[in-house]
């Protein structure tokens, strides 16, 4: 799913890299509090183990290359804004150093595969934890599995506002929310394998699960032994409201921006269709155009219903989990 | 162990373009880039000279071509895409070679076809030409946040340890009457994978403690100096200014 | 052992428990006075890595407390005790991470704040001392695993400490590199905290030893003393190796 | 030395250089008898690490012949090789990868064919011998330095091979670790060929000893006329430590 350069329009990439640039700024002022004097190490090998992981390629129906994505494994190893450092830190040497990923499209890049599948990643990932307590790899599983249709559900959602190719964007969206279904079983598999090895033999590294520490013993001279209190216990819970806020902002941000590029700077392909005078059958929009011509139904559902459906879905979760981060907070206090 | 090495994505030279300060170079590229996605797309002349631009970077960095199209496999899966668009696309039909082709649906292949290969060579020759630990250190010069510096430090330095952790459990596992042949050997690799993470994970934070330990507050000491002269950043912005007046000129 | 403030290093009732649950310390309690040569004794699992990692903070205690020349081991204290005390691992691999031997001994310099032909003087320097000047510009993983020990203490000289740890530091090196090493220890005029497990050379190089076993201190004397008492020598695993005889003073 | 086909290791004119250009060997000639047990003595970076990773085809020879009680070392025969050298590697850490003692120590024997109560008296046994039989259900990873050594002997010796290889398999072992280690290889009825930096040790295991200095065999003879000789010794940056006098026999 690294969208290379030349794949959305101009005015979308910029806002997207207004968006990006915008989620990372909220991350790395959260980030901070969530490692402490090890966030770089750490998130610098999460980054790491999922730029490897990244490298299982799979190849995709509707051409694009498909992979795991890592977004949901990153934040729960790391916390959700470290996470999405670590993936905006993958896919900036990806593209950089790799070449994988145009330098234009960093900015739809980070928002699709590293926002997108942090946030939810994450919400899922709260909300399950919160109902059952302790189901850290149950709840790993689901998250994986949900972050990724997810992420591709958001990506034909911004290729429907700003791609450049004019293909019926009902068949990617079966295509894509199919083959992803699939690749976030993958996702799933690997993630919830990696969270239950890390955690049996160091808890203290899932992000999700800390403060398990044990009391210590303390040994005499006469080999009598006393125990010395519980070391206090490192504060798993905590707010998530300006987290969850900042994502809504970004969600907004990301319709306003790029809508308003979008609508008001015609793109290449209508600038063509002007002058090959076949303006009458593209239409003289994108939006109004293509959304009343060309949007099939995938499944009985038109596309636009299924893209505002995904938005809604994200929100809900996105909500629930600020329900059930608040219901912990509350008992805890 | 250790950062900055073992990458093969970097040739060693001496050439103007190696020489030239990593900011600069970033700068270039990005720059370069953005003019390419913002020229529209009937303008060929425009992608030739782009082209040519870049011939020309090829020859004075002195990067083996055969290098250059190695890596340009990276493309693949967008070349299939793209091919992929005009037999899928919608609009106006024509035919070639017996297939129905959308027109627009060519145009978008040969708009993502032109402008990722433009963006594909212009990192490859920015990876080339310039140390990992160095484009780094200028991207660092360019305000991108230290954090997110520092995470990418460390994930390059992660990318050898677990490099270097896998070669010696391959090692091994090899020198215990162990070869992966088939598939029935797969849930041993997958056993050890698990131990994997943790210990890359384990070695890194204890050299990480090691680095803390000799002083390291979240900033590489620069031993070597990396301001650039105006003349490097003239040099190095050349390309895209060229870029952006042959767009202006193809008007 | 004098008052607490002119002690170099003064640990109290330290415990510690690995993330996994394994507690290692059980309430380490000593002292060490500044300019004193000390062996840090102890059978393969004792504890003693577990505790020197506490000494410039790389460990945070459990419960108990660290102190380096009076200023407690905290987090707001942890630049300066960490520019005091330099720690040579058990593990080469673990210390040494920079592209090249000499960028690696540098490191520690430039973060002080050292540049240019000072540090240079300083890096050839210390690589001197190990007889490692010849690789400066190798990557230190190409080297043999002595090498990379000498390298690895090269690296902590280069930053001249106040206070010497070293972790098992002769093993690995061959005979002349480990009486080199002696002889640098003994020129240097520093604390030194050595663990060993070998005996012979903390009676050459320590007036006085610490025996750790179990996760606490259990002896503390002269080392010659220490050596003498077979029974005590027995009960931790330890015992003068074959052919060798304490020498009369 | 007998003929070579009853030599249990056979290495001729072997060279070899690292990728990296560095050349480590210069032509390497040695036999050893069966059941004879050898010390590889050496300054650090003289290439012995470089040619015991030959004996079990880890490293293919740039130049000349390794032989395993008469097979040649080939592609072919690697399989074959392999168990019949154990390899003891100079870093734990590059021996043990499983996520448990026990699997560690059943990689081997489970690869030549053991399984069920077989395969865990032969971990057993082998643990046992080593002293890590508690530690049997821990990660390697999360061990002493000192125990994770003992956990490489033991996963060796659990593959029961006909020649046992040591690089340095004493350092960082507790002195009584140490002794036991000696009584183990006492007690096998192996070749042994153990590279160290310990002479006292190498002269209480070993009849014979080799100096490998430079990439080419400098000595060979029976260890207690080696360390005898002090200026040969001293030519190779070898010496006997303080305190350590050649008991008489
Ligand atoms: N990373 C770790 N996680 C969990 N337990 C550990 C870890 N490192 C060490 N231990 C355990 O803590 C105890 C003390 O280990 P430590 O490394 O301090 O021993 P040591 O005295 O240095 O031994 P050696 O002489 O073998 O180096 C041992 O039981 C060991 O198994
Ligand atoms: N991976 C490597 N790449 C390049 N050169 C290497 C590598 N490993 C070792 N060398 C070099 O090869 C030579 C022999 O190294 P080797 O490890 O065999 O020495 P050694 O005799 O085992 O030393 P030690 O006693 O320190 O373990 C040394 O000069 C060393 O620097
Ligand atoms: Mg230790
Ligand atoms: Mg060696």
């Amino acid at each position: 799913m690294h969208v290379p350069d030349g794949f959305f329009n101009a005015a979308t990439s910029v806002s997207a890299g207004v968006v990006a640039a915008a989620g990372v700024a909220v991350c790395l002022r959260g980030a901070r509090r969530e490692l402490d004097d090890r966030t770089a190490p750490m998130a610098g090998l999460v980054a790491a183990f999922i730029f490897a992981v990244q490298m299982l390629n799979f190849p995709v129906a509707a051409g694009t290359s498909g992979h795991l994505l890592g977004g949901a494994l990153a934040a729960i190893l790391v916390g959700p804004y470290t996470g999405v450092l670590c993936m905006a830190v993958v896919l900036l040497v990806q593209g950089v150093f790799f070449a994988d990923g145009g330098l234009t499209a960093l900015g739809v890049n980070i928002t699709i595969m590293g926002i997108v599948t942090v946030l939810v990643g994450w919400g899922v990932f709260r909300l399950v934890t919160g109902l059952a307590r302790g189901k850290v790899v149950i709840a790993a599983f689901l998250a994986a599995l949900i972050s990724v249709p997810a992420s591709a559900l958001v990506f034909t959602l911004l290729f429907w506002i700003g791609g450049t190719a004019p293909i019926e964007i009902g068949a990617v969206a079966a295509a894509m929310g199919g083959v992803h279904l699939l690749i976030g079983l993958g996702e799933a598999l690997i993630t919830a394998a990696t969270v239950g090895a890390v955690l049996a033999v160091r808890p203290d590294l899932v992000y999700g699960a800390r403060g398990l520490a044990r009391p210590l013993v303390l040994r005499g001279a006469e080999g009598e032994s006393t125990t010395v209190g519980e070391p206090e216990p490192v504060a798993a819970t905590r707010s998530l409201k300006p987290f969850l806020l900042g994502g809504v902002g970004v969600t907004l941000v990301l319709a306003g921006l790029v809508s308003f590029f979008a609508s008001s700077s015609p793109d290449g392909l209508e600038a063509v269709a002007e002058n090959e005078g076949f303006i009458e059958r593209s239409s003289d929009h994108l939006f109004g155009g293509w959304a009343l011509a060309d949007y099939g139904d995938v499944g009985g559902i038109p596309v636009g219903v299924a893209g505002i459906i995904g938005v809604g879905l994200v929100l809900l979760i996105a909500g629930a989990v600020a329900y059930a981060a608040r219901r912990r907070n509350e008992i805890k206090v | 162990m250790g950062a900055g090495h073992r990458h093969q994505l970097y040739l060693p030279g001496d050439s103007v373009v190696h020489r030239l300060p990593p900011q600069c170079k970033l700068l270039a590229v990005f720059a370069f880039a953005l003019v390419v996605v913002a020229t529209p797309r009937e303008r060929f002349w425009a992608f030739a000279v782009y082209a040519l631009l870049l011939a020309g970077v090829v020859m004075m960095a002195r990067v083996p071509l055969p290098y250059v199209l190695r890596r340009m496999v990276i493309e693949v899966p967008f070349v299939l895409f793209a091919f992929f668009i005009p037999v899928i696309g919608l609009g106006e039909r024509t035919t070639v070679l017996g297939l129905s082709l959308s027109v627009p649906g060519l145009w978008a292949a040969w708009n993502i076809l032109a402008k990722a290969t433009l963006g594909v060579v212009a990192s490859i020759l920015l990876a080339a030409t310039t140390e990992p630990r160095t484009i780094l250190l200028g991207a660092q010069r360019l305000r991108l946040p230290g954090l997110l510096v520092q995470i990418a430090m460390f994930m390059l330095r992660y990318m050898d340890v677990i490099l270097d952790e896998m070669r010696r459990m391959r090692v091994a596992r090899e020198s215990r009457g162990f070869v992966a042949r088939d598939l029935r050997h797969v849930p041993v690799i997958a056993r050890s994978a698990g131990a994997l993470f943790i210990r890359s994970y384990e070695r890194g934070e204890r050299v990480h403690l090691a680095m803390l330990s000799r002083g390291y507050d979240g900033q590489m000491p620069i031993i070597h100096d990396m301001s650039a002269s105006v003349r490097q950043w003239g040099t190095a912005l050349a390309l895209p200014a060229v870029a952006l007046a042959t767009w202006g000129l193809t008007w | 052992m004098g008052t607490d403030v002119v002690n170099s290093l003064e640990v109290r009732q330290l415990a510690y428990a690995y993330p996994d649950g394994t507690q290692a310390l059980f309430g380490v309690d000593l002292s060490i006075a500044r300019g004193e040569r000390v062996a840090l004794l102890g059978p393969n699992g004792a504890g003693k890595t577990t505790l020197v990692m506490h000494l410039n903070g790389i460990l945070t205690a459990g419960h108990g407390s660290v102190s380096v020349a009076g200023t407690p081991v905290r987090k707001d204290t942890l630049k300066e005790i960490r520019q005091r005390v330099g720690l040579v691992f058990q593990d080469p691999d673990d210390q040494l991470f920079m592209p090249t031997v000499r960028d690696d001994v540098a490191f520690g310099p430039a973060n002080a704040g050292l540049r240019g032909a000072e540090l240079d003087r300083v890096v050839e320097d210390a690589l001197e001392r190990v007889g490692m000047l010849a690789a400066a510009d190798r990557p230190p993983h190409h080297l043999s695993f002595g090498q990379r020990r000498r390298v690895a203490v090269a690296t902590v000289l280069a930053m001249a400490p106040e206070i010497l740890v070293l972790d098992e530091p002769s093993s690995n090196l061959d005979p002349a590199a480990r009486r080199e090493l002696a002889e640098i220890l003994r020129s240097l005029d520093v604390t030194v905290l050595m663990v060993t497990h070998d005996l012979p050379y903390a009676l050459e190089l320590c007036e006085r030893s610490l025996i750790l076993s179990g996760g606490v201190i259990a002896a503390d004397g002269p080392t010659r003393e220490l050596l003498a008492d077979s029974e005590l020598l027995a009960e931790h695993r330890l015992e003068l190796p074959y052919g060798f005889a304490i020498p009369a003073v």
